[in-house]
């Protein structure tokens, strides 16, 4: 597109410099004001909350798990996850638009400026060695998800971990794996399914147990895989739901760049 | 405090600032990415391994990747 | 903790509101072929499931004498007042609130019906999605669960306003609104933070709890600045209101209504909640103060509103100045801080919301019929409309300018009575001054549209050239859907019968009182017995009110005649005054420059101001 | 000393406030926002840290070990996942703008300019 120079700015219009020294004398009263505000906390490593305080002693106890971080995310303030899991449900949904808009876009014209935004080459070495990571990547987000009440992690980090083997199959440069690995249909299902799966769990507490997101399965022995109630199952579907929805997010952005490729490989073939 | 928290403190103002700073995109997206990591590696030092993984999965490599796309599809 | 599985209590399914919406929006998105060939009607079923829900939780919150507590996860505080998981507790004010949400949502859906493939799944499931974090936002007695559902309802608001993805006016209006309201969000964290880093706990109850004990000091003036300032960000007062017009002008028609009813009033009202059960207590010895810096806030944010509101051409973005403003008049009644200004509040923001939102659809009802919202494009291209929507919509405007007895009126007229008590005898003025130049505006827009009154071309102080539009549904333009007529109708006629509905005002004023008692609240919560509270003095509206209120339509109807030449104004202004206003003025919309810099540099600045006159002022 | 990390967040704050109110690239403004964002991590769990508590997690330790708030912990877990969905979500939004005008110089976009 041309780059014509539009008037920066109209009459009346703040300045870029205007607005510069607008934001200084704000930020500078902020951030005096935060400070002030913060010179009124306890001394940095001299206070231990009563909330956190209670719960490390009353949570491997009361919720068999080991990891009491855990136990706070996706039980006693699992409540908290459930809007998290459905921040992120309604920013994939806008990225599904865009996805069916670009399928659109491809029936009709072609993009002039492709080897332009061509990534790179990539050599077989680099392509063998992503690929060979891809299998420990699903493990390691396997593992990290099913220990989420044992050890640091959970069904968020190994949500994003899964999701991150699909960026390798793509390092790797292999597009037709890619577009095996990753039938839409199913990650969008794979996706609503873990959302909705949250939810599920949740009124299975009201029906079972008589509140909303209340345990209702046997909690098992602390330091056990198979333990903590329902809390490994809620960890299963944000892991679900996390994968599916960064698994939509890269590809959103991967796809066009992917048939451009494509595109010229088969141009120099 | 202990001399890690401090060293990790600092850097993250460094990292942040420089962050800011990186005026081309890729660049940015580049320190952004070890922006992320020495979150990541102030949050250990917070006794926080939960929230260090999580940063350093999203902050030093998902962020960082979108960032990268989305660049590559804008260029012009 | 009931030992009977599901034998409970109507509260324990409060969660329900919110989660329900969320499940039935997981559905949706799922490529099932049922749910592709029934959209509409599951929606319809999960709104209505909610509408349902909340007028529950309403008689039940109205006939208790404390809020009503429904713990999530079925968790019991513990010895010392600790709570350990999160809690919906809301009286009727929040409930009320909630049902509005509902209600709007489902004449969104009306709205949207019989046009499936114009709007897909996807759409009625972010707005479900909004749905879910609107209730909960309202319901939620938790400080970082309010950040959590702020964040839910402003990021399915952004991914409405952006749904458009054909349109770049749609992707930018989403984009001021996002770095806006983010950069609000985490302020409100910041506040959080400084309250957790003191008490120790997030419950509202048991922050207030914590705090009322200590004089106040930099740490909870700070504290509450940071927090009011970021719901202040959501309810767009100035100088945070920038994003709200871009956002609303480019919003499909649906999320508008909305968007429009009740998002912004959430802003005011979460402002409400968090003073009354969290900073009440240590800030009480520096009310005065508080007071005289929010009502500063309200009464420029209602009288900006309302002179932009003036100046527009975009139908869309005038009605998106006539919330600003009357936003800000409901701050005034929050800043008043006594339970009958807060009554006054509820009555007015509900009235005002459902009348907003009906406007909204007329608007939508305009622009699917004739092609455009900006008022000279469409210039008497309404005659051809059914003569319904005129009446509609000057019923609606009229509504709004507080037509006693109809639902804003007494709302209006409460605040008006408080603010006499604290001795703001002025805010009358106020309230004159905004609602003449927004019913002007309105009724001004609404002859020129649907009777083609007044000259053609606009004001020359316009620049913008109308860009292309395109029609929201794609359906033959020769009629109005039924459906959209029956929303508007029954959103008009709901925001005017409010007034009437039995013991209104006395309803309002209980649940402002039970609202206000920071004692029963935190009993509630804690599980002790709820104090008694001494019996509420009725509020007196007297004649001097309705004389005013006559007054203020009068004047209204009056400003719109002249300025439409319909009445000739008995003397000429001067040129040089005249060009001097019209100079201010244009610099007053340009500062609205739609750059994401200029808002975000406003709204460090209102923050600052904001903590520093609190400052100064406790 | 001890009130480095709260100097930290601020700072971190503020000069990403900067960042975004002197962008000339939407997708760096994003990436400032982003920073903002991260102050809020700092901040939080500089709060809830004590000096020789462990890690609140009891696998390989006595459940009497004095440990860390966990709740602050879980907080900063939840904002890292709403500021990572926000800035994807963004960064789609940017996206596609730039594929209708062209351009991601916030001083060119002006369909909104009144």
């Amino acid at each position: 597109m041309a780059r014509q120079a539009p008037p920066r700015r109209r009459p009346g219009e703040l300045s870029f410099a205007g607005r510069r020294r607008l934001f200084v004398v704000g930020a500078v009263g902020l951030a005096g004001l935060l400070l002030w505000g913060l010179a009124g906390l306890p001394d940095f490593s001299t206070f231990t909350p009563v909330y956190g305080q209670v719960l490390n002693r009353v949570a491997v106890e009361e919720r068999s798990t080991t990891d009491v971080v855990t136990a706070v995310n996706f039980d006693y303030r699992g409540f908290d996850t459930l809007g998290e899991e459905f921040i992120l449900f309604a920013a994939v949904l806008v990225l599904g638009l865009l996805l069916r808009a670009l399928a659109e876009e491809r029936r009709g014209k072609i993009d002039d400026d492709a080897p332009r935004r061509h990534p790179g080459k990539t050599s077989d070495a680099v392509r063998l060695t992503t690929v060979a990571l891809v299998g420990p990547t699903v493990l390691l987000a396997i593992y990290i998800t099913a220990h989420g009440h044992l050890t640091p992690g959970g069904g968020f980090q190994g949500g994003v971990i899964a999701a991150t083997a699909l960026l390798l199959v793509y390092l790797g440069g292999d597009y037709a794996a890619m577009r095996r690995v990753r039938p839409l249909t199913l990650v969008t299902t794979a996706k609503a399914a873990g959302a909705g799966g949250f939810v599920l769990i949740g009124l299975g507490g009201l029906i079972f147990a008589g509140a909303f997101l209340q345990n209702f399965l046997p909690l098992g022995q602390p330091g056990h895989l198979v333990a903590a109630g329902t809390i490994p199952l809620l960890s299963l579907a944000v892991g679900l739901e996390v994968a599916g929805g960064f698994v939509l997010l890269l590809s959103e952005l991967l796809d066009q760049l992917l048939v451009l490729r494509r595109r010229r490989e088969r141009r120099s073939q | 405090m202990i001399a890690v928290q401090v060293v990790a403190l600092l850097l993250v103002a460094l990292g942040a600032t420089a962050t800011v700073m990186a005026r081309d995109p890729v660049r940015q997206a580049v320190v952004a990415s070890l922006y992320g990591l020495t979150l990541g590696v102030l949050f250990f030092a917070f006794q926080a391994p939960d929230v260090a993984l999580s940063n350093i999965v999203i902050g030093a490599v998902a962020l960082p990747a979108m960032i990268m796309l989305a660049i590559a599809k804008t260029r012009n | 903790m009931s030992s009977i599985p599901f034998a409970t209590d109507l509260a324990d399914l409060a969660p329900v509101a919110v989660a329900g919406p969320f499940l039935v929006a997981a559905i949706l998105v799922t490529a099932l072929p049922f749910t592709r060939r029934h959209v509409e009607l599951i929606a319809a079923l999960a709104t209505s499931l909610v509408v349902a829900l909340c007028v529950a939780l309403l008689l039940k919150a109205l006939h208790e004498t404390g809020p009503v507590v429904s713990r999530l996860g079925g968790w019991q505080p513990r010895p010392g007042g600790v709570v350990v998981g999160i809690n919906f507790t809301f009286d009727s004010l929040g409930a009320a609130l909630a049902l509005l949400a509902a209600v709007l949502v489902a004449a969104a859906q009306a709205f949207t019906l019989r046009f499936a493939a114009a709007v897909g799944a996807t759409f009625h499931a972010l707005l479900l999605v909004f749905l879910g974090g609107l209730v909960g936002f309202a319901l939620t007695g938790d400080l970082f669960n309010m950040f959590v559902f702020f964040e839910l309802m402003s990021v399915s608001a952004y991914a409405l306003t952006a749904y458009r993805i054909e349109r770049a006016d749609s992707l930018q209006g989403a984009l001021t609104f996002a770095f806006t309201n983010s950069v609000g969000a985490i302020m409100i964290l910041f506040g959080i933070a400084l309250l957790y880093g003191r008490t120790g706990a997030l419950n509202l109850a048991a922050v207030g709890q914590a705090l009322a004990g200590r004089e106040s000091d930099g740490l909870v003036v700070v504290a509450f600045a940071m927090i009011t300032g970021g719901f202040l960000v959501k309810a767009a007062i100035v100088p945070f209101h920038f994003w709200l017009a871009d956002a609303y002008a480019v919003a499909p028609t649906p999320a508008g209504i909305v968007f429009t009813g009740v998002m912004s009033d959430l802003g005011i009202y979460a402002v409400a909640r968090i003073y009354q059960t969290v900073f009440q207590a240590p800030l009480a010895p520096h009310a005065g103060g508080v007071r005289a810096v929010l009502i500063g806030f309200a009464v420029a944010t209602a009288l900006l509103g309302a002179v932009m509101a003036l100046g527009q051409d975009h139908l869309k973005r005038l009605l998106a100045f006539v919330t600003i403003s009357q936003i800000g008049l409901g701050l005034i009644g929050v800043g008043l801080l006594t339970p009958d200004a807060t009554a006054g509040v509820a009555l007015l923001i509900s009235a005002d919301g459902l009348l907003r939102a009906g406007l909204f659809v007329c608007l939508g009802a305009v622009l699917h019929r004739c092609g455009s919202v900006y008022q000279s494009r469409v210039h008497g291209a309404g005659k051809a409309m059914q003569r319904v929507w005129p009446v509609l919509f000057t019923a609606g405007t009229l509504g709004l300018a507080a037509l006693p007895p109809f639902g804003a009126f007494w709302g209006k007229a409460l605040i008006e009575g408080a603010a006499a008590d604290q001795g703001y005898g002025w805010i009358p003025a106020v309230f004159f001054v905004a609602t003449v130049l927004t019913a002007a505006a309105l009724l001004r827009a609404g002859a020129r549209v649907f009777l083609g009154w007044g000259a053609q071309s606009t004001s020359s102080s316009d620049p913008r050239e109308p860009k292309a539009e395109e029609r929201e549904l794609e359906e033959s333009r020769r009629r109005v859907p039924q459906a959209m007529l029956a929303s508007a109708a029954a959103l008009i006629l709901a925001g005017l019968a409010l007034g009437a509905l039995p013991r209104v005002i006395d309803r309002a004023q209980q649940g402002a009182h039970v609202f206000a008692d920071r004692e029963a609240y935190a009993a509630a919560v804690l599980g002790r017995p709820i104090p008694t509270r001494p019996p509420v003095a009725a509020a007196h509206i007297g004649a001097f009110e309705v004389v005013l209120a006559l007054v203020t339509v009068l004047a209204a109807v009056a400003l719109a005649a002249m300025l439409l030449g319909r009445v000739r104004i008995p003397f000429t202004p001067p040129a040089g005054l005249r060009r001097a206003a019209e100079r201010g003025f244009l610099r007053l919309r340009r500062l609205h420059s739609g750059q994401i810099g200029d808002y975000v540099a406003w709204a460090t600045l209102g923050f600052a101001v904001l903590g520093g006159t609190l400052a100064l002022a406790t | 000393m001890s009130f480095l990390p709260y100097v930290v967040a601020v700072w971190v704050c503020v000069i990403g406030l900067y960042g975004i109110v002197t962008s000339r690239h939407l997708i760096h403004a994003i990436i400032c926002l982003s920073v903002v964002q991260s102050s809020t991590y700092v901040l939080l769990l500089a709060i809830g840290y004590r000096k020789g508590y462990a890690a609140p997690i009891f696998i390989d330790i006595p459940r009497s070990t004095k440990a860390v708030d966990p709740v602050v912990q879980a907080l900063t877990l939840t904002d890292v996942v709403v500021g990572g969905a926000v800035t994807a979500l963004l960064l789609a939004i940017a996206v596609q703008l730039d594929k209708h005008l062209g351009t991601l110089d916030p001083d060119e976009l002006d369909p909104l300019r009144d």
